[in-house]
């Protein structure tokens, strides 16, 4: 039963869902878009399980002193910062909880953004060494793309531009066709094998 | 490829430098034009050929964090409609970056002296960005019951007698996000609209083959999109002075690669010998 | 003037993420943590503004209020059911019941997944790659060069994703040159992103000079 | 009629000068009032409407032929005005007008139950308004219960979906299949091993998608067979969740591996946690967690978009094993750059099947290769087909 039943949801579900796709009709098309919609609110009650992980994780860690645990009360301490913002006074532009936006959130994830400039350099520099053919095959068709992309690469080499448009626009464009047809068949086998149970790593 | 341990003074290095070739251009004079791609040209046409009055949708789907790359391409997109006296309708279909979106507009119209609910419509953002797409094909009314400011659409006048896609004379999404597979797929592939997309430098390579399909009119690519656009309305500003950084620290990297392989080099015949 | 304060907090914790460049330090632990709670907080009203009250309580009061106009509405009672079903967790005796509403958010995934994932990934890419020769879908001699290139590579690419078949004879050298196209195409894509990543830096360095620094010391030198 | 400028005190070779200016305005003047009603325009031809095929319903395509005036200059530009009834005889109201040079129109304003009649009259821009074309009617919008554009679609989905399940019933009757060396996934054995040796937690990062995303999909499966190997060597393996459901899921995947592997009394929830649902707070959280923790192995499963390298990168400066997988294509690149081990593309999709060696698994790996040649044959016959004209063939496959 702890077994059967669960499968029996996915199958059923996966196949309405998979038939759907092929149906235009009004009621089809509801259908699809009740299903999302019942998405969305399952996701509402998980979202209490995800907070309560999040505060027992730090809680814990506070209550059984493991180093950094001032780091816990910060993060408990923006959690409620936000939410209490918003009960108190709204959403809207001036609210304290768009402030903790603006002051915090935005700022942050912007920077941590911006260190991809850093690690694209270090990663470039450490890892397009010419170990191999295909490291160097790597390496080289990088180092194209990038100067034909600059109007400086242009005045040093001029042309490669088109060198590089026509690396972008021939096999760079051939490979994601190749990898997306490979992709489409292992993910719809992959979404199959779940309707199906073959695959049910949470039921075993 | 993993590094070793003793990398770390390499690292540190590197990243000192991409810092000076990012800062240092900034207080430079503004360098010289940008060569324009056909793929940017074809949007610019597209919207310099459309008639006074036609409504330009323009989806802008990104925030503040991806604000460097996407903004200079919205101020001028929006410089070129109103100094064509277009109208635009304008959505924002990632959460945290409809403020943003909001001021950008409000900034370019205030510029232009156009007014809003005439010239100019936000209807601001929705959850779900495939549901909201599917539903405008139907009725922009059905997922925006009202605009940003809580305004009901019937009571706009720009929006009287504009339905859905159909009512639009093209739709251009200016967009950070995978949201654009779904203006593609949900989008025009199920209402047939003209679309055309401005996306950051990475996203644009996966865009190429709906080019060649036909799916997209015109693909504006990265900051160098938005430099090229910002040439053709004629008003270089951000986007044109950040090619300037973006030569300095392209060829750095470059070099670095190249020093790197010398280093490797030379390690490897000293191990061999 | 109160902007003034809020881009000084946002300049110092941009600084202090910067310094996990360094290495990891308290600046970045602080920042770390309370970027961490903020986020969590923020999403947690977005979806209660967004989804909670326009989804479940919407419907729900119309019902309460005998306004219902569709039948949906009543219905809104069954996906809330699985939610609540999930909270079975914290009874052991009960804890596999909350594999059901795993079960129907696992079904409605994979289920509308296999054919949309069939026809945008494998339908879409293999039309455009059919016409590659039809008449009028290419012009001059250097196109069709192309083109006839995108068709070996795109068959090439293929081989190289073959898993049930040894990769010797024929496919083995279509496989080897596979790789070799998808190494080239990555490292193409390597290289164009580059610029986007340089543009965020220059968006940050802007921030803190020209929005931030700029205005600060333009106030305090009055 | 724009105003003429005199010029003040003009010479009296201007004013000869300016006789004939002054003629030609005359007569213009006269053409003008012979014009007083411009010829009204005929209406367009052949007005045909029926329902729109392949759709939800409510919806009427219109058709008809451009009216023969059109192109004729002294009607001057033609807008067509788009009438709707209710019965033959009307009462007709206008719904909609089209530009010159259209010659269709979808009206989605309509029922299901009701019956419609329409009629097309064109108006010159001399506002002359032809009689209106011929009713056309009665027409009735339906839903369509298949729409025909996805049959290629819902024939590959059938035959592959067919493929698989034999090929899965022939591997449980004993057929076995061979597969090929797949470096990223031979290597986590190893993997596992030497974080067991050095005492240090494994770190398994199932993208920041939503459950329902395909590519996350893989991550449960390559999740369970993973915490089955941890399991066995008795090393933590920590789990950070970017969305609360698929936390949830892969705490049960957890605890079904340890359960399943004889030893339940080593999972500790607390190990599979949220972190937040932001792209890039989660990427914060995780790199602190990689220097702290200092994890032998990062697995990066999943989907994956613009964090992949910064995660990648500070793994590598962590000193850990890196093995990634995501269907991201633009993200692929930097796992291959940053890391030990990328299973590109459909090798995400092998990496179950390959670790647990189970036959219907493999056999699902064998319906995907045939898959793969399908689509091979199928471009090199549409290539051949196409090239010949026989478009029909390739239109086939065209989705709209």
């Amino acid at each position: 039963m702890q077994r059967e039943l669960p499968r029996l949801i996915t199958l059923v579900t996966g196949m309405f869902m998979a038939i759907q796709y092929f149906i235009p009709h009004k009621h089809s098309e509801q259908f699809y878009q009740t299903s999302l919609d019942w998405l969305i609110i399952v996701g509402i009650f998980s979202i209490v399980l995800g907070i309560a992980s999040l505060v027992n994780l730090h809680v814990n860690k506070i209550q059984r002193r493991d180093a950094g645990t001032k780091y816990s009360y910060i993060l408990l301490a923006g959690l409620l910062y936000m939410i209490l913002s918003a009960i108190l006074t709204g959403t809207d532009q001036q609210s304290f909880f768009m402030k903790g936006y603006i002051a915090v959130l935005n700022p942050i994830t912007s920077t941590m953004f911006a260190l991809l400039a850093f690690y694209i350099a270090s990663a470039a520099f450490r890892a397009f060494r010419a170990r191999s053919l295909i490291a160097t095959i790597l390496l080289v068709s990088a180092v194209v793309v990038m100067l034909g992309r600059v109007p400086a690469g242009e005045d040093l080499i001029p042309g490669i531009a088109k060198v590089s448009d026509w690396l972008l626009n021939v096999p760079n464009m051939a490979a994601k066709r190749a990898i997306s047809i490979g992709l489409g068949l292992g993910g719809s086998a992959t979404a199959l094998k779940v309707v199906l149970g073959i695959e049910a790593p949470h039921l075993r | 490829m993993a590094g070793t341990r003793g990398f770390q003074l390499e690292r540190h290095l590197v990243f000192l430098l991409i810092f000076l070739a990012v800062l240092v251009p900034l207080f430079l004079p503004a360098p010289k034009t940008v060569r324009v791609t056909p793929e940017v040209k074809s949007v610019y046409d597209r919207i310099e050929g459309l008639q006074a009055g036609e409504i330009v949708m323009l989806p802008c789907e990104y925030d503040p964090s991806m604000a460097a790359e996407m903004s200079p391409m919205t101020m001028a997109v929006l410089r070129q409609c109103f100094r064509k006296d277009l109208r635009v309708l304008v959505t924002c279909l990632v959460s945290n970056g409809v403020s943003l979106v909001e001021s950008e507009l409000r900034q370019m119209a205030e510029e232009w002296g156009r007014k809003y609910g005439e010239d100019y419509v936000y209807l601001g953002y929705k959850p779900y960005p495939g549901i909201v797409i599917m539903a405008m094909g139907e009725d922009f009314r059905v997922p925006f019951p009202t605009d940003y400011y809580n305004t009901p659409l019937d009571e706009i006048p720009m929006m009287k007698g504009v339905k859905n896609y159909q009512n639009v004379a093209l739709v251009l999404t200016i967009n950070s996000t995978s949201g654009i597979d779904y203006w593609i797929i949900y989008g025009t592939g199920r209402y047939k609209f003209p679309l055309a997309c401005a996306s950051t430098a990475v996203m644009a390579p996966n865009y190429y083959n709906y080019l060649q399909s036909g799916q997209l009119f015109g693909l504006i690519g990265g900051l160098r999109g938005a430099a090229e656009y910002e040439q053709l309305v004629g008003h270089p500003g951000k986007a044109v002075k950040g090619m300037l950084v973006q030569s300095v620290s392209h060829i750095l990297i470059v070099a670095l690669i190249l020093l790197g392989n010398v280093i490797f080099i030379v390690e490897r015949r000293r191990r061999r010998s | 003037m109160e902007q003034h304060i809020l881009y000084t907090i946002a300049a110092i914790l941009s600084v202090a993420i910067f310094t996990f460049l360094w290495r990891d330090n308290p600046f970045y632990k602080f920042a770390e943590h309370l970027v961490v709670g903020v986020s969590a907080g923020y999403f947690v009203v977005i979806l209660v503004t967004t989804s909670l009250i326009p989804k479940l309580l919407d419907p729900a009061k119309r019902v309460l209020a005998g306004a219902s106009t569709t039948l949906l509405d009543p219905l809104v009672v069954i996906p809330a059911i699985l939610g609540l079903l999930l909270f079975t967790r914290f009874i052991p005796k009960y804890a596999w019941i909350s594999r059901i509403p795993i079960a129907y958010i696992l079904g409605v995934g994979s289920g509308a997944a296999i054919p949309l994932v069939l026809q945008t990934y494998v339908i879409q890419q293999i039309y455009p790659t059919m016409t590659l020769f039809q008449p009028g879908s290419f012009n001059g001699t250097g196109a069709l060069v192309n083109n006839i290139l995108i068709l070996g590579a795109v068959l090439c690419g293929l081989a190289y994703f073959f898993f049930s078949a040894r990769h010797e004879g024929v496919i083995g050298g279509m496989s080897k040159a596979g790789i070799w196209i998808l190494m080239i195409g990555f490292g193409a894509s390597f290289g164009y992103t580059v610029m986007s990543r340089i543009s965020l830096l220059y968006g940050r360095v802007d921030f803190l000079v020209f929005e931030w620094a700029g205005p600060l010391v333009r106030l305090i030198s009055g | 009629m724009h105003r003429h400028r005199r010029g003040r005190g003009l010479p009296l070779v201007a004013a000869l000068a300016l006789l004939p200016l002054l003629l030609l305005q005359a007569s213009a003047a006269l053409a003008e009032n012979a014009a007083e009603d411009p010829p009204a325009p005929r209406p367009p031809l052949d007005l045909k409407a029926v329902d729109t095929p392949n759709d939800r319903g409510e919806s009427v395509d219109l058709e008809w032929r451009p009216s023969p005036d059109e192109a004729d200059p002294a009607a001057g530009a033609l807008l067509y005005l788009i009438e709707r009834a209710q019965a033959q005889a009307g009462p007709f109201e206008r719904i909609a007008d089209a530009p010159a040079g259209t010659t269709a129109y979808t009206d989605n304003s309509v029922r299901d139950e009701e019956t419609y009649y329409y009629r097309v009259s064109t108006t010159g821009t001399g506002g002359g308004t032809s009689a209106p074309s011929a009713v056309a009617g009665p027409v009735r919008s339906t839903g369509q219960w298949f729409d025909l554009r996805k049959l290629a679609t819902l024939i590959l989905t059938f035959l592959f979906c067919l493929t698989v399940m034999v090929l899965i019933r022939a591997a449980r009757r004993g057929k076995t299949f061979y597969v090929r060396p797949i470096p990223g996934l031979s290597a986590v054995d190893e993997a596992i091993g030497r974080a067991t040796e050095m005492g240090k937690p494994i770190l398994f990062i199932p993208g920041i998608s939503v459950a329902s995303e395909v590519a996350t999909l893989a991550a449960f499966t390559l999740l369970g067979r993973v915490a089955k190997k941890t399991a066995e060597y008795q090393t933590p393996v920590l789990v950070p969740c970017a969305d609360p459901i698929v936390m949830t899921i892969a705490q049960e995947i957890v605890k079904s591996s340890y359960l399943d592997a004889g030893r339940p009394e080593l999972y500790r929830q607390e190990d599979v946690y949220f972190v937040t649902q932001d792209q890039f707070s989660y990427t914060a959280a995780v790199n602190g967690v990689m220097l702290r923790e200092r994890p032998a192995t990062n697995f990066y499963i999943g989907k994956f978009y613009a964090e992949s390298l910064v995660l990648a990168e500070t793994g590598n400066v962590a000193g850990s094993i890196q093995i990634a997988g995501t269907d991201e294509i633009t993200q692929i690149p930097f796992f291959v750059a940053a890391c030990d081990y990328t299973l590109i593309g459909e090798e995400l999709y092998a990496s179950s099947a390959y670790l647990s060696q189970e036959p219907p698994l493999l056999g699902t790996l064998k319906a995907q290769d045939f898959g793969k040649a399908v689509g091979a044959i199928l471009i090199v016959l549409g290539v051949i087909m196409a090239a010949f004209g026989q478009t029909w063939f390739v239109d086939f496959f065209r989705v709209q």
